[in-house]
């Protein structure tokens, strides 16, 4: 099968720091709308992964094609410009601006220098901002300074930004940490509903919440892919409960 | 101490000041309240004098028709120096000289029967500052004259200000030349005076051929070692073997100190200046370079910056200067131990210091020549005027501004004093050399 | 001039090369305590200059005690030892007045420690007057040593170099060797965890910082043998000396070695070549520009962010 | 006057601050103050440029720069360089070994104009020269370091360290620059004199336009969606980046505003003043130049303005009165505001004064605590400091 077909086809990705393998030969094939979570035991280089695909992160050696794009030689933001978008474990939103401001900012137009200095607030640009905080629930706190935003409607936030970025592929570094059982649902529904229309890479812990979304699973073990399949296979896996028990 | 606040002549500008300052005051310092109470109280008499719509100008007006700040009793004049910043160290024995001479003449009668009043101004050893005040002296305060500057870069800041306000600058540093205002009397002495003779004896004395040249870098010592250069090679006929300059301040010389070891110079010309010198010398004394058994002659290194060089480090070097402290005449003991007096026993005086002494004495001269305090008369009757209780000796005033002086090697002793051991004749004063530009 | 011979040659450059290296040890002990503070605790002292001011001036009144009870052959040593601890003692006052409260916001302290520059030279001012000063040194310091004919080693040059190697040696001993050390280097890592496993973090700060001002006040001292002390002297080198230790890489004491050895000789070899001023804007643009090149410095290691 | 009220009340908040600092310096300075006064505030205002930039720059961008003399330097001296030709005709200059050209490249021996004075004998390349030269000295200047994420203290040494290097170069090259004493005594501009009350008067008020015109292109750079980035990068840089925008370039635009409106003000203060020399391109008045910015606000555009004049009325008095005090103040100052008014007096206004000392309050208390007081500043210059990219 060629590359072509998958939306992100990573291969023999390495990162080593000071000789340590960090992610060792690491390959992973995401389909369009595929729904792809990675798990793993602390360690495991699931973040770092996710930051060698977002450029955070200057790969050793291997090759990270988008959409027949190279990434691996890209900035963070030349990578988001090609349509790829990321949410950090931790809420990374922008505590003094208002909800709007925070949306409208991720919206892809105006993204140079100058384009930001004439950028206007034009209807399509309203309309956006209003459609994705509809997704988000957060319609009534439009003007609202995002810092004063609940633990779980920050995160909400920050993946109603990553809407607002109109990206093909979204990486979510474990989006419900912290969340209520119920918020954890929604949140799930909501990945659910956007992943109609684009592919999602997650790292989750919550088993829960994995079976829930995930189309494929795939397990980090000490930097190398070590299981991968659905959620079953996955789970019934001897070297998995291994991973998770041993050491 | 306390600077006099101008003339008594109270504006809206000063009503201004008042509203501005206290609003300062009160954020910036809680602490200095006594201070402030002074300064509150010193302002007071101006805000009142608004008030009543009285001005002091117009009686001064009466009396003189100068436009300057004199009145039947007084006169005004200015003091511009560094009292603070780098320059500080050198410029604070120019002011206690000029305040001296004032002291002086006040109590001898004044000027023209006046008493002078003065305006002390700190220039902070930064060149806008110097302008900006020295306009505040001209514009707002209206004095007759002003003492001051010390470096070229002051001067060079300032000398605009005075030609454009006709003011009249005394500026007692020896300096580069090039340069000539109506509106300045230089009381030091330009490069030429200061260097040919000394070279001259040093070719005659020593036999030295081999010329290595050092300086700060900036325009005097430039200036300086360009007259020098011309002079050994086109009239002495010697060689200059190396030409170094360093920045201000510079304090590690142990690479110039090689260089001048690889060229073997008859005598080492240096014009090195501040507290570079302090290095310069420690380490030339380090690398084994000593009065016995190398000549250096230095135009840039009086008492004061021996003071904080050590004498020890010094020891038989030589100084080409106009005036030193242990000159041997009755005025200069009378002046040394004014001074002393005045200022402490252990205080010295280098050339500037006697220079700037001048200033007020030459003024004072100038002013009852031509019977007016009109800087456009004081200015003219200028030329000519002399001076025989100068500390230094017979001096002159130059058609051209400058003084006629003499030029004196000394020798440096290790209590950082010099042994004169040579004496010029009277040098005239030729800021624009021909052949040496 | 072909009147040097091969052996005048020689010597000259003998002599050269122990300026370069007197520079490097000028330079290494000026940046010492400013590595260690930079690098351990990450805050910009902009009053390094004026702590080094402090030791020269200690050297100063101990110096005119000194030769007021005959004592100047042999107070210099002493001074040096003063000078530390009066510097140090400066510094640990500053950290609890100042710095510990703006631990985290490094721009701020800049700022505040430029303030405390400014203040610092006003008291100077006040104390000791502007004009300059230097105090007297005894003669066994000031003469050079000839290993050869035509070779003078100064003998202040020595002293410098070796009172360099000594406080290195010692600062080297107490960061890798000491309980203390490990101290500062695990809070340095990890403010967090070392408060936790039991550190006294705020006295490791303390204790950092005025061992970091001390080492300046030994470099005033050893610096009255070469030049003299004014209120604003320490200023002069504060830019010379950031940039050695930014050059060598703010964390590594092998990173300001090689940097103090490099940007002396450098200098002191340009300075052969043109005049001093241009041998120090072309040493300054050089190592500016391989800053700029290369952030992290010389020596560092790489680390996962 | 209820009508005046009603349409002072119908202008945007955020303009009435800007009309009462213009009502300030285009009619009550010019009313209150003498000439000499006035030039004196003229002055200040030149620096008020370089604290505008360093709002954009420090307050909203999080670029501390300490080199900001450099560009002010850069711009006065293309302006000094224009002056000084015209100053040195050959008439004027007939007493010099080689006529024409300024009198300290006669006294260096220099025999003929240096190629790169030849173009400023043209005054529309001198202008333009002034706003472009430092701003492309910035951009490559910043380009590269931000590109590098060098950011934090490790730009503010850097830049220190450049204004040390240019000030050292100017001294050097005497010959091609006027060293130490820099270039003096220039008398007018295309004929006119600039030495003259009136010319002061003239050149006072095109001042304190510029400035204006300056404020509003800084209100229009911060209510842009650029400024909210700004503000968005002092939180969360990475974000920024990751919404798909380039930090970097983000910071290099305003750090060549900075840059440019540092020169604007150098080329003005030639102008008043009559000449630029090198102390104001060095290390110490680069660092005052922030207090300035610091002292109205770092993040207040009119209070940049008050702050500089505030701190220049304020040396110019303690420097007459208390000299001995100035420093203690001015150090004073630099921890004072970085201790308890971080947001200086912009913020001392914003909060009618209470919340400030409040602050002040909580900080002296916690002081005792052994706690250190929280003001939000800054943060961004923390995780900006530096991150090598290997």
């Amino acid at each position: 099968m060629s590359k072509k077909n998958f939306l992100l086809a990573v291969e023999g990705l390495t990162v080593s720091f000071d000789g340590f393998k960090a992610v060792d030969d690491v390959s992973l094939y995401v389909d369009p709308g595929e729904v792809r979570v990675i798990i793993g035991p602390n360690g495991a280089g699931k973040t770092t992964l996710l930051d060698l695909i977002s450029g955070k992160t200057r790969a050793s050696s291997g090759t990270i094609d988008f959409k027949g794009i190279e990434l691996t030689h890209l900035k963070e933001h030349q990578i988001v410009r090609e349509g790829l978008a990321r949410k950090f474990q931790t809420p990374s939103i922008y505590e003094d601006l208002t909800v709007y401001q925070n949306l409208e900012v991720s919206f892809p137009r105006g993204r140079g220098v100058f384009g930001s200095l004439f950028f206007r607030r034009t209807p399509d640009v309203e309309a956006a901002v209003q459609a994705v905080a509809e997704e988000i629930q957060l319609t009534d706190a439009l003007s609202m300074q995002a810092g004063l935003l609940s633990h779980g409607q920050k995160q909400w936030l920050e993946i109603g930004m990553l809407l607002m970025q109109q990206a093909e592929l979204l990486m979510l570094d474990e989006p419900v940490a912290g969340m209520s059982v119920k918020e954890r649902q929604q949140t799930a529904e909501l990945l659910k509903r956007i992943s109609r229309n684009r592919s999602v890479i997650v790292i989750e812990h919550d088993m829960e919440f994995v079976r829930a979304i995930a189309h494929k699973v795939t397990v980090l073990h000490q930097g190398k892919v070590l299981v991968e399949g659905s959620m079953d296979k996955v789970q019934s896996d001897p070297r998995v409960i291994e991973a998770y028990l041993g050491h | 101490m306390e600077p006099e606040r101008g003339s008594p002549q109270a504006s809206l500008s000063d009503l201004f000041s008042i509203l501005q300052d206290p609003k300062e005051m009160l954020i910036m310092s809680i602490q200095c309240s006594k201070k402030l109470d002074q300064a509150f109280r010193r302002l007071l008499p101006f805000s009142l004098a608004l008030l009543l719509g009285t001005s002091g100008t117009a009686t001064a007006a009466s009396v003189n028709t100068t436009g300057l700040a004199v009145t039947d009793t007084t006169v005004t004049v200015g003091d511009l120096h560094s009292a603070t910043g780098t320059m500080a160290i050198s410029e604070i024995g120019s002011i206690q000289a000029e305040m001296l001479a004032i002291d002086q003449i006040n109590a001898a009668g004044g000027v023209l029967g006046r008493k002078i009043e003065v305006i002390k101004e700190d220039g902070a050893s930064d060149w806008p500052t110097f302008a900006e005040k020295a306009r505040k002296l001209l514009v707002k305060d209206k004095v007759a004259a002003v003492f001051g500057c010390w470096t070229s870069a002051s001067r060079k800041a300032v000398l605009p200000v005075f030609e454009k306000e006709n003011g009249l600058l005394y500026y007692p540093t020896f300096y580069e030349g090039l340069e000539q205002s109506k509106n300045v009397i230089y009381t030091g002495q330009e490069a030429t005076q200061q260097i040919i003779a000394g070279l001259d004896w040093m070719a005659k004395e020593k036999g030295a051929k081999t010329f290595f040249l050092i300086g700060s870098d900036y325009i005097w010592p430039r200036t300086s070692n360009k007259i020098a250069r011309k002079h050994i090679e086109n009239v002495l006929k010697g060689k200059v073997v190396g030409e170094e300059y360093y920045p201000l301040g510079h304090t590690n010389f142990r690479t110039l100190i090689n260089k001048v070891k690889a060229a073997k110079p008859d005598v080492i010309y240096s014009i090195v200046v501040g507290g570079s010198n302090v290095s310069w010398f420690k380490q030339l004394k380090a690398a084994g370079i000593t009065g016995d058994k190398a000549n250096l002659l230095t135009i840039s290194t009086t008492e004061d910056e021996v003071k904080g060089i050590g004498g020890e480090n010094v020891l038989g070097f030589y100084s080409a200067m106009k005036y030193f402290q242990s000159l041997d005449n009755a005025n200069n003991k009378a002046f040394v131990q004014a001074f002393k007096t005045k200022y402490g026993a252990d205080s010295v005086i280098g050339d500037v210091t006697q220079a700037a002494y001048l200033g007020p004495w030459l003024w004072k001269a100038a002013v009852e020549k031509a019977g007016s305090f009109d800087v456009d008369k004081v200015a003219a009757a200028s030329p000519g005027i002399e001076l025989n209780t100068a500390p230094e000796g017979y001096v002159k005033v130059h058609p051209n501004h400058h003084l006629w002086s003499k030029l004196r090697i000394g020798k440096w002793k290790k209590d950082g004093q010099v042994d004169v051991i040579y004496e010029s004749g009277l040098i005239e004063p030729n800021p624009f050399p021909e052949g040496y530009q | 001039m072909s009147e040097t011979t091969s052996a005048e040659f020689f010597a000259t450059l003998l002599m050269q090369g122990f300026a370069g290296i007197s520079l490097f040890s000028v330079l290494l002990l000026m940046a010492l305590g400013l590595a260690i503070i930079f690098g351990q605790m990450g805050v910009i002292n902009m009053a390094h200059g004026e702590f080094m001011a402090i030791g020269s001036y200690t050297t100063y009144i101990l110096s005119v005690l000194a030769s007021e009870q005959g004592w100047l052959d042999i107070y210099f040593p002493f001074s040096l030892i003063a000078a530390f601890i009066v510097a140090g003692v400066a510094g640990y006052l500053l950290e609890i007045v100042l710095i510990r409260h703006l631990y985290q916001r490094p721009l701020d302290t800049l700022l505040a420690t430029w303030g405390v520059s400014l203040i610092l030279q006003q008291i100077f001012r006040s104390v000791f007057g502007a004009r300059e000063v230097s105090p007297e040194l005894p003669e066994w310091i000031m003469g050079s040593v000839q290993p050869g004919e035509g070779i003078d080693i100064p003998v202040n040059g020595l002293f410098v170099l070796g009172l360099a190697g000594l406080v290195t040696a010692g600062v080297a001993l107490m960061m890798f060797r000491s309980r203390w050390g490990l101290q500062v280097r695990a809070t340095s890592q990890n403010r967090l965890i070392a408060g936790a496993v039991g550190i006294d973090t705020q006295q490791v700060d303390r204790i950092t910082f005025a061992l970091g001002c001390g080492l300046a006040g030994v470099a005033g001292a050893a610096f009255t043998t070469i030049a003299s002390t004014g209120p604003t002297s320490g200023s002069l080198y504060i830019v010379d000396t950031f940039l050695v230790v930014v050059f060598g890489g703010a964390a590594s004491m092998v990173g300001t070695l090689a940097s103090a050895f490099t940007i002396g000789q450098a200098q002191s070899i340009l300075e052969f070549l043109m005049t001093g001023s241009m041998a120090k804007v072309l040493t300054l643009v050089t190592v500016v520009g391989l800053l700029m090149m290369r952030p992290e410095g010389l020596f560092t290691a790489k680390v996962r962010r | 006057m209820t009508s005046l009220l009603e349409y002072y009340r119908r202008i945007p908040a955020s303009w009435r601050g800007l009309l009462i600092l213009a009502l300030v310096l285009l009619v009550v300075f010019p009313l209150l103050m003498g000439s000499f006064r006035l030039n004196l505030v003229g002055k200040y205002l030149c620096f008020a440029y370089v604290a505008l930039g360093l709002v954009l720059a420090w307050g909203y961008g999080g670029i501390l720069s300490l080199g900001q003399g450099v560009f002010f330097g850069l711009g006065g001296y293309c302006m000094a360089m224009y002056l000084k030709l015209e100053a040195s005709d050959p008439v004027s200059t007939a007493i010099q070994s080689t006529p024409g050209i300024p009198d300290f490249m006669d006294w260096n021996q220099l025999t003929e104009l240096p190629w790169f004075w030849e173009p400023f004998h043209n005054l529309p390349f001198t202008l333009l020269a002034i706003l472009v030269l430092p701003t492309l000295f910035a951009y490559v200047l910043s380009l590269a370091m931000f590109r590098r994420r060098v950011g934090g203290v490790y730009f503010a040494i850097i830049t220190q360290a450049v204004a040390l290097i240019l000030s050292t170069l100017i001294i050097g090259q005497q010959g091609y620059t006027g060293g130490v004493n820099g270039i003096t005594d220039l008398k007018t501009l295309e004929g006119w004199d600039i030495r003259t009350d009136a010319a002061k008067t003239v050149l006072y008020f095109v001042c304190c336009g510029l400035l204006i015109v300056c404020i509003v292109a800084s209100q229009f750079i911060l209510k842009s969606k650029l400024g909210l980035l700004l503000v968005a990068m002092r939180d969360k840089e990475e974000r920024v980046r990751f919404s798909g925008y380039s930090v970097a370039d983000l910071k290099v635009f305003v750090f060549c505003v900075a840059a440019l409106f540092s020169a604007i003000g150098g080329a003005l203060f030639t102008l008043q003043v009559g000449f630029m020399s090198p102390s104001f391109v060095g290390i110490v008045p680069s660092v005052e130049m922030v207090i300035f910015a610091a002292v109205g606000g770092r993040l207040s555009l009119v209070g940049a303005i008050y702050g500089c004049l505030m701190v220049n009325f304020g040396k110019t008095y303690f420097s007459e009165a208390f000299p001995e005090l100035w420093l203690f103040l001015m150090g004073g100052l630099f921890i004072g505001i970085v201790m308890f008014f971080p947001n200086g007096m912009a913020g001392l206004f914003q909060s009618g004064g209470r919340e400030s000392l409040k602050q002040l309050w909580r900080g002296l208390i916690h002081m005792r605590h052994h706690d250190r007081p929280s003001p939000r500043v800054d943060e961004a210059s923390l995780d900006s400091s530096l991150e090598p990219r290997s």
